[in-house]
Formats: structure tokens, C-alpha cells, sequence
């Protein structure tokens, strides 16, 4: 099983013309992602051109896409400016799963736009994410399909590439993946590690779950309280930012330690104390998960 | 994007608040000047975007406008935490009652505006936070509503007894919000808000952060940016689109994502050695962009190793290569280079390098050992 | 039985200190109303001095009021700048019944007031509204508490002395009320003709319902449908309005004809449609109810 | 209070919306000028807050800037439903390549802003939802979001299908919404709202209503009221506070509250009188609003009897019983006067009255029966 999507999950891609959008795409379709339609403002009535000649239609507005096509998730590739609004349209049009890959947005417009998803019912992964996959299944953003391989792994990150180097070294080791959710290195992200871990929870093939923090917040140590009360698999856990000095955004916009709050000092704590194990190099997850599995 | 104080308080004095009186100079006589305009009495601040600055002595009472320009001469030019004051603010010193503390941040949370005040204000609140948390009352703001008069009002009640000021302090947090929501801010605070012997309440220190995706649709506020408050090199990565942040080590990075990035410094660490930097060239794969980081690094004299570690994924392997080949032959550089890349492209990307002289490797721990071992 | 409100009600007053609330709180708590606590701001810690020198503690909040007293149900007095505001500090304070009398608030504002009752899961009656009153309970708001005795009638009415009118011919003709609700003559009002029919078709007391229409809007005409398919009891209307020109604004907001809708014709064929009898003349009222609890 | 069309067209200007230009005159003279600096091919439109403007004849196109001096000539001064066209608007004739209509008003049923645009613009919108409702497309804006960029668009797309044109709209639609909420609207027009041959898109003509309620804070949207679009009645009545509205018949009313005043008019038509005007003193019992009530009332020369319906519940009835004796007594009143007085210090009322001549009923039905009688 997957968590959140899978090889039902009906997709518009918000953005589908743009330079991202468009090469994201065909590469989604490529892996097997159901898209169904595609939205630029201005551009509706003509089609998109996946690969092996596969045309999606592309629509002015999502609200139009969702009621021609059913889109049930999208996924969204436009620029910082217009994110934030990206986000309210699909949920207004009745979207439940909304990935937001764009990174900039104002976080000001974002208060807005996880306030609207909430009313709406509505789940946004991001943004600042590099999406979802459920290797074999279905792929939503940006995550290259290459790298993973299904299997019992669950996967939680708020990075993007040193997803793929943890994957990497999963997939080389053998150990597949049900489901890798990057969940957004934004201090304002619509899916949290619990959320995700909710999920995991209730799918009966994940046998083991990969949680990769970083520095900044507090989402990590809640994570792993809830890990600790609620869940019968093993965790394997990762912080970045070891290095990182107080008070300087490294990269992420969320990842920043604020005072003396949000170190990886203290969040390799958190985990260590509820049972998860920590690695010292992200090669060593893999060997880390391979034993809890083992054990 | 920090702002200074004079600036912040500009920003609030256009929001309509009460904010006492202030004029920036850079030179011993132009304070003096001020100071004769304000009665004499002044306080002169350095304007410098460090949190330290009354303990590093940048803040100093005048009883007279000589004196105050004998400040300014001592601070203007003055060095804290690294930076160059370049300009104090001049303002009368106020007849103080009270001091109380008002904040505004986005938090992460409640994916809202949070408002925390005080009574206890005038000194730092993460003190307060410290050593009396309950003297902190939190409130947050729905952002599909606003900021509410009831909400203003409740705030402003924590802070003083008195109705009167109470009324004020309402219309100065309301004011405070709408500075922090126009401007674009991530964080707006003032510290001290005063009440006066005379019974009225006015904002004295004032300091905003400025959300840096905020910036492209308000030329007003990024046309604040100080270009003297930060580096050369912040300034150049900025320009270049990379996130760089300095640090003390000698082993410069060079890496594609910001968790990746952390966890290279991280890696450089845990095998012994001192990360120079942190770098990310983000998710594009503009062979200029790693033109720009390598001259961002080769910059720090302390760098005595180059370290590249690419996931490729949206960036390609062979656009990194490319880059890497353009800016060697362009500046000599004379520090070792050690790369590991691998994902889209690697191939190319293996073969462009050799071409020119490199080798590469896969793995991230090898590779990073080399560097180290380089970096002596 | 009574609906929204009884002698159990806390009533907190908002604006109590002024000109118009000191008064109606006293003749309140002359008539039995529970008023435990009253909202100034800026007169925190005062006590407000009620009949028989009964005192009623004075807060700056409605939240400290609601703390300290247990306050579940509001009265606004306070004057049209600030009653939106009132009304949603109530809300947020987690009041559950908000009568508010204010007349003249800008309508914008009670569009956002009442988003925000509804998100709290808070009712407002009104604005520009008397009142409720429960014979022999309580009463909030201003309908003088002289004219109404207990009985088995449920009165609602969009109009405030036009009310007391027909109250006044009911009582004298012995047909008491269960509760006198008026819902205010406002555009954008809380509590619907609908509502409070859903409310009294609870209540077995309340063995006939009188309705007291305006021209404007299509409330009557939706209430008249309601009552049709889900009221076993009686139900007797009125409507005021049938010499109004269209376009003009008869002294309530809401009381206008737009066009060619919301006239006082319209209304009384969906009374009459449904089975409503209408009287012609105010006096009328009375008689026709005692007709209907006869047969 | 209605705006004159060019006070919402600047009002739309200050929003940054794209309108044709314009200018006022009151003289055939001043109009002849505006029209040779638009290039002579002008449009002369009355300004009067009357829907029938166009086929009253107020609205000329002209061909020269002496065709547009003569019929500002012909319409200056004009009655279009018993209004004085006091000035004219003046603007250059577009090349319009199509019309569409946009409004916004505040919906009761939704409780919120509420959209309604059309395709077929530049004729009467209600007349489209009569013979063609499905050409009139409506959106609710959710007061905690405000207008979102997807809902205006979504609006826009439904006037033109060319996304350039689409686009114009949906900025367009989006500072209709602020113009509308910052002025304190209760209803906002542009119709039509064009697409030129050169494809731009344009407001042509507009209208706005402001919610009376929202003056008080709003000075400068006040201010745009028109003394010369009202009568001295209506003025009058404004001004002491008093709710009133003119009728035809001759039975006078003075009632307190909108609901029995309307019951009150109601049963004098049903008793076979016709109700002069509709006139509410509301809750307060200020005897000056009963002088005031009065003297509205008397000015009309209709009216054959003055009928007071006062149930005192906030209302005093002996603060009306005051008002009546004050009024009479100051101004020689030739008509007569039935008086309804029950409720609050009903008995004190009674006195008073007694003592000045005057009697009065308890029971409403007799009392306008009374009137009707004397009306003739």
C-alpha cells in the first residue's frame, strides 16, 4: 500500500505549460502518474504533449479541469508570486491533495493558503517540497523515479536531495519503499511528520519508517513523542544541520535555529529518547533500517 | 531582510503609531546639530543590525549637544559583531514611566501571526522567556480575520493597568500589525513601548524582518536593504541565487539542496574537519550559478579545499561539470578540488570533468574524507 | 418550554455602562434575566448597580467576563462603529447566544461578524433586533417584559414595535407566548425565520407560531415552505409593507423592495400557499390564532 | 447614498482601474471645450441618480464639439424622475468591439460580497435575468478571503475568451472588489464594461450605492453626497435622524418603528386612505425628532391630517406627547391631528396632551379609521 496517493490518484498539474511544469510532467507520465489534465491561465482548449504522444487537456482555471477530467490531487509548478493563490484555487475547486513543489512563496500568502485548505478539507503537501512517490504506483513533483524501488520502507524528509542520497543507499541495499514523502523545507508546510506517520501507521506494508529532519522548528521532537505513543514499527531517524550556527537560514526558509531552540542537538535528543534510532552519516540509515527490519 | 531602527520606525510612524522623535547622522556634527534641535538631551544609537549593541556600547546618553556629538565620534566607525556602524540615531531622551515589550512573528505552529507582549519590556524578551515565561502573554492571530479590536485591546490590557493607556497601546499594536502585514515582515517588534510621565505610550526601539520572498513585489520595502550591513560575499550570492552562509572552517562546500548541504557540513565535521561554508546552489542546474559559488568561495582566504557534492535530480551532473570546467580555466584557482557526483547526467558529467582534468567520485563519505584530508 | 433562552441563561452585557445598556440591564434584571456580568472596556473592576441594589461585576474583556462569570449569552448595546467587533469578541470569547440591538451597523462588518460566529458555532439574533423574550423567564434585549405573558404561543417577527402590537393584542386577548423572538430588520441577520420555526418545532409548548414579515429579501417566502413541510403546528402571518414603493428603504435596511422582489404580495401568496393564514390588519393576529388553537 | 456616475468612475480611477475618460460641466459653453479636448467625437451624459437616464434622453452621442454644446444645451436642466440635471459628463465615444456587465452587492442569502457579471453588457441587467438568466454567471466572495485572483479570473473568463481580454477583466473585477469594499459600497456596477477594437478593456459606465451606514467613518466618500439629489424633505429628515420616505396620498404618518410605521401606512390603505408618506421617529424619544417629524410632514401640501401611531416601549410616549405640543405650538399646524398613544408613560402622555387641546386613542385601528375620515 501507499500512503496518500497511488495508481488512482487522478492528477492536474497546476502550471503544466511553464518550463518546470512542463518537464515535470511528461516525466510523472512517464512513471505512470495519472495525469488527467493540466491548468495555465489563458492557455485552455489546447492539449499537452506528454511522452509516447499522450495529449492532456489543459484548462483556464482548475475549477474547469477538475469538473472535465475528475482530478482528485494536483500538483502545482508556478512561480512564487502566484503559489499561494495556486494552492486556494485547487482547493476551492474541491482538490483534496494538493503538492506545492514551488519555493519563495511570502509566507504571509501562505497563512492564507493553509487556512483556506483547512476549511476546505484539504490536504497540501508543502510547499518547498520535492513531492511524493509510491514507487511503482505513482509519482507527484519532482522526485526522479529511478531511485526507488517498492518495498516495506516509509520515507519522511523536509529535504530534497539528501532524500534521494537516503534512498539512495535503501534502494542499493534492497530496501524498498511503500511510500517517500518530502513534506517541505518551508516553516509553513500543510503535512507534518505526524501526519505522515498517521498514515504509515494505518498501512499494514510499511515495516519501517525513515524520518530526515533538519534543523529549525519543532516538528521533529512532536514526531517523535507521537512515534513513541503510537506506532509498533521501528523508526530510523536523521537530523542535518549539526554544523549549522544559531540564527542564520541555511538554505530552507524553516531551517533556522531561533535562539537556542531548534538545534540538532536537541532534536537527536528528542528521538534518541523515544526509541528512535539516530544515524551519524546518511549512508547509515540504510544499514540502521536493514537492522531494525532484521531485528 | 533586516531593517534598522530608523528605518522600522519610519515604516511604523507611516502606520500612524506614536514613535518618539529621531533623525539618522553619520558624522560627530551632524549629531550635534540634531541633538541642539532636540533640547540637548539625546540618546545616540548605532544603527547596526546586531542584537548586542547597548552592551557593546553603541547606545549612549548626552546631557548636551557636545557630548552627544563626543558619542557619536566614539560609535560612528565602531565595530559590533562584525559590523561597521556607519550611522547612529539621534532621538530626545523620553521621560519614562513604564516599559513594556510588544512582538509579532509568523509561527510556524499555528501557521499564523503570533503576537507576544509583556509589561516586562525594555530588556531581552528571550530573557524573559527565560526566567519568567508567565510575564509573556501569546496571541494568535487568525489570518482570514486579522488582527481584531478585542484582540488588540486584550493584548494592550497585559501591558498597562491604566484604561487610558491601554486605549493607546490597542491602537499601537493594531498599528504594529498592519506595518508587519504591509510591509511584508516575518518578525516586528518594539522594545521598550513606553508610557510617559505625561500618560502617553509611544514606541522607542523598533525592529522588523522583512520576509525575503516579500521583497519582489515591494520595491518600497527592498529599497531599505543596506548594502553595507552585509558582505561582499552575502551580497554576491544573493545576487547569484545561492543560499551561502559563512563559517569559520577551511573546507569550502559546494552542494546541490539545502538538507544535503547541512548534512555535508555535518559529514565534514563528523570526519574531523571544519566546514568553510555553507552553500547551495538550489535545484537549477545554470552552469553560472556554479561559476558564482566557486568565486564566493575561493574569496574566504581560509578555504584550502574545494568540496562538490551534487545529487543530481533537477540539477544535471553535466551542467555542474560544466561549470566547474568554466570557472577553473577562468580563475586559477588555486586550492584542490574534490567532486562527488552522481544522478542525472553523471556520465556526461564524469566524462566533461576528465576532459579537463578531474576525477569524481560517487560516494558522499569518500569523498568528503578526501577533503578533509586535503584541507589538512 | 422556551427557545434560546431561559431562566438559566448568564447574561453578560456588552456596553453595559452606557446610556442605553445601564438602562435595559436594570430592566432586565428587574424582570428576572440572569445578568452576571457586564463589558466596558476601560471599566474592568467596577460593579454596575442593578435594581434593589443588586451589583453586576464590570469587565474590560468579554473573555475575562466569560472567565470570572460563566457567561453563556450576550447582550450589545454598544453603538454601530464598534457592535461588529462586539459581536465577534463575544464569538471569540465562546458566547453561544449573541443578541445584539445595535442598529446601523455597516453591513460589511456583519458580514465578517457573522463568518466568525458561524466558525465559532455561535448564534447571533439580529443586529437591529429587540430581543427574545421568555414570559415569566428571562428576557434579552429590549421588548418590555409587561406586554408578553406565559402561554402557548411562539411569536416571531422581523419588526420591533410592530411586535409589541401584536404581543399586545394576543395578551389582552389571553394567548400567552412560550418566547418572543425578534430576529431584526437588518439584511444580514443571525438568526432566520427558519431557525427559530426549527427551535419552536422542538418545543411542545409552543402549540401556535406567529410570523411578522416585512417586504424585502426572501425569508417569509423560505420560512413559509419550511413551516409547510416540517410544522404540524399552526402558524399565522402577518406582513407589513403592502404600500411600500419599490427601490426605497422603509426605514430598516433590509425592508426594501429590489426590483420586483421582496414585495409584501409575493410574501403573502407563499404564506398563503403553505397554508399560512394572513391577517389584514395587526388586530388581526389575535383572532386568528385563537382561531387555529380552537379548531 | 447613491454616487453621481463620474464620482464612481474616479472613485474606480483611485483603484487603478482602467475607465474612459471624462469631465463635468454645467454649462453648454464648458462642455463645448471638454469636447474639442477629447477630439470633438464626445459622449454628453446627464448626471442624475435615475436608472432612465438613456431614454429620458440624457444621454447624446455628438459628432463635434458644437453638436456636444447643444445637447448639453438640451439636457442641463432637464427632469428625468423629477430630478434637475445640474451637470453633464463628458467623454470621448469608444470603439467598442464588445459589452459586458460586472456588479457586486451584498447578498443577504449568502451573507457576503456577491458577484454577478454578463456577457451582455451595456443594457439593463435585470432585464437580462428576466429573458436570459444563464447569461448572468454569480460568485460568492467569503469575507474571511476577500476576492481571490482564481475566483476573478473565473469571472473574467466568463466575459471574454480571449485570454488577453480575460486578463484586463480579472484586474479589473479584482479593483471593482477593493473599490467596493474601501468606499464602504453596498452595491458597485461597471456597465458596460467594454473591449475596445484595439483590445483593451474599459469601465464605460458605473455605479455605486454606499452603505449609509459606513459614512461616518468615511469623510471623504461623504463628502460626494449631492444636496442638489435630494429633496428639502428628504434632507430635512436625513438630518434629524428620522427615517422617512414620500408617498402620494394625504394621510400624513408619524409612527415610531420601521415595522409599525409600514403596518400603519398599510392600514390606512386598507381602510381606504392613502398614506402620504412613510415616516419612522425610531426608538429614541427626543422631542425635537417629533418637532422635526412634524414640520417634514406639513411641508407637503398634500397631506390632510397628520397621524400619529406611537407604541411605547423604549419610545416615551410622553416625549412624543411633548414633541406634538412643542411642534404645534411653535408652527401655526392648519391640518388636524389624530393622535395613538399606548405603552411607556402612556398616562403622562394623556395629560399632556389633555392640557395642550389634543386627544388620543388606544387602539390603531381606530384611530387611522379616524384619520382616513378626516382626510376626505
Amino acid at each position: 500500500m501507499s500512503i496518500y496517493v497511488d495508481e488512482n490518484t487522478r492528477v492536474v498539474v497546476q502550471g503544466i505549460t511553464g518550463r518546470d511544469g512542463s518537464f515535470h510532467t511528461r516525466q510523472m507520465m512517464a512513471y505512470g502518474t495519472r495525469v488527467v489534465s493540466g491548468v495555465t491561465p489563458g492557455k485552455g482548449g489546447r492539449d499537452f504533449e506528454g511522452p509516447d504522444g499522450g495529449a492532456v487537456p489543459v484548462f483556464d482555471t482548475v475549477a474547469e479541469a477538475v469538473g472535465e477530467t475528475g482530478a482528485d490531487a494536483s500538483v502545482i509548478y508556478v512561480p512564487p508570486a502566484f503559489a499561494a493563490s495556486a494552492i486556494m484555487e485547487a482547493a476551492d475547486a474541491g482538490v483534496s491533495f494538493i503538492v506545492c513543489v514551488t519555493e519563495g512563496i511570502p509566507v504571509l500568502d501562505m497563512t492564507r493558503a493553509h487556512a483556506l485548505a483547512r476549511d476546505r478539507g484539504c490536504r497540501v503537501l508543502g510547499p518547498n517540497c520535492p513531492g511524493i512517490i509510491s514507487p511503482g504506483k505513482t509519482t507527484l513533483g519532482i522526485i526522479p523515479g529511478r531511485m526507488v524501488i517498492p518495498g516495506p520502507v516509509g520515507l519522511i524528509s523536509r529535504s530534497g536531495t539528501l532524500t534521494y542520497e537516503a534512498v539512495h543507499h535503501l534502494t542499493r541495499d534492497g530496501l524498498g519503499q511503500t511510500t517517500c514523502v518530502g513534506i517541505g523545507g518551508d516553516p509553513l508546510i500543510g503535512t507534518s511528520f505526524v501526519d505522515c506517520l498517521a498514515e504509515f501507521a494505518k498501512d499494514p506494508d510499511t515495516e519501517a519508517i525513515v524520518m530526515i529532519g533538519e534543523i529549525g522548528g519543532t516538528a521533529e521532537q512532536e514526531a517523535a513523542a507521537w512515534a513513541s505513543a503510537n506506532l509498533s514499527v521501528p523508526v530510523v531517524g536523521f537530523i542535518a544541520g549539526r554544523t549549522a550556527p544559531p540564527g542564520k537560514r541555511m538554505g530552507h526558509a524553516g531551517a533556522i535555529i531561533s535562539g537556542s531552540s531548534g538545534t540538532a542537538a536537541e532534536k537527536t535528543k528528542a528521538f534518541e529518547d523515544n526509541g528512535i534510532k539516530v544515524a551519524k552519516r546518511p549512508a547509515e540509515i540504510s544499514s540502521l533500517v536493514a537492522e531494525a527490519l532484521g531485528g | 531582510m533586516n531593517l534598522h531602527e530608523y528605518q522600522a520606525k519610519e515604516l511604523f510612524r507611516s502606520a500612524g503609531m506614536a514613535v518618539n522623535p529621531g533623525e539618522v547622522a553619520d558624522t560627530p556634527e551632524a549629531v550635534r546639530t540634531l541633538a541642539e534641535g532636540f533640547g540637548g538631551r539625546v540618546v545616540v544609537k548605532a544603527q547596526v543590525h546586531s542584537g548586542g549593541r547597548g552592551k557593546a556600547g553603541g547606545v549612549k546618553l548626552a546631557g548636551s549637544p557636545d557630548e552627544a556629538a563626543a558619542h557619536a565620534a566614539a560609535i560612528l566607525g565602531m565595530e559590533i559583531s562584525g559590523l561597521t556602524v556607519e550611522r547612529v540615531l539621534v532621538s530626545p531622551i523620553e521621560d519614562i514611566a513604564s516599559e513594556a515589550y510588544v512582538g509579532v512573528l509568523v509561527d510556524r505552529e499555528g501557521q499564523c501571526p503570533l503576537f507576544m507582549v509583556s509589561a516586562e519590556g525594555g530588556i531581552d524578551i528571550e530573557e524573559v522567556a527565560a526566567t519568567n515565561p508567565e510575564a509573556i502573554h501569546k496571541l494568535r492571530v487568525d489570518p482570514r480575520y486579522g488582527l481584531m479590536p478585542h484582540q488588540a485591546y486584550w493584548l494592550a490590557t497585559r501591558l498597562f493597568d491604566d484604561p487610558r493607556l491601554a486605549r493607546q497601546a490597542a491602537r499601537v499594536i493594531s498599528q504594529l500589525y498592519d506595518a508587519f502585514v504591509n510591509s511584508g515582515a516575518s518578525m516586528a517588534e518594539i522594545n521598550p513601548l513606553i508610557s510617559t510621565a505625561g500618560g502617553e505610550v509611544k514606541a522607542i526601539d523598533a525592529k522588523v524582518s522583512i520576509d525575503d520572498n516579500e521583497l519582489f513585489r515591494r520595491p518600497g520595502v527592498a529599497g531599505l536593504r543596506d548594502p553595507r550591513s552585509e558582505s561582499g560575499a552575502d551580497a554576491q550570492a544573493r545576487e547569484a541565487g545561492l543560499s551561502f552562509v559563512k563559517l569559520d572552517g577551511n573546507v569550502g562546500c559546494c552542494v546541490n539542496g539545502a538538507g544535503l548541504a547541512m548534512a555535508t557540513m555535518d559529514l565534514v565535521k563528523y570526519y574531523g574537519g571544519e566546514p568553510a561554508n555553507f552553500l547551495d546552489i538550489g535545484g537549477s542546474s545554470n552552469p553560472d550559478k556554479v561559476v558564482a559559488a566557486i568565486e564566493i568561495i575561493t574569496s574566504d582566504p581560509s578555504v584550502e579545499v574545494i568540496l562538490f557534492n551534487i545529487f543530481g535530480g533537477i540539477t544535471r551532473c553535466d551542467d555542474v561539470a560544466r561549470g566547474i570546467v568554466e570557472a577553473t580555466g577562468r580563475t586559477g584557482i588555486d586550492v584542490p578540488i574534490v567532486i562527488r557526483l552522481t544522478g542525472t547526467n553523471e556520465d556526461l558529467a564524469r566524462t566533461i570533468l576528465a576532459d579537463a582534468g578531474f576525477a569524481a567520485g560517487t560516494s558522499m563519505d569518500e569523498v568528503v574524507q578526501e577533503a578533509v584530508r586535503l584541507a589538512g
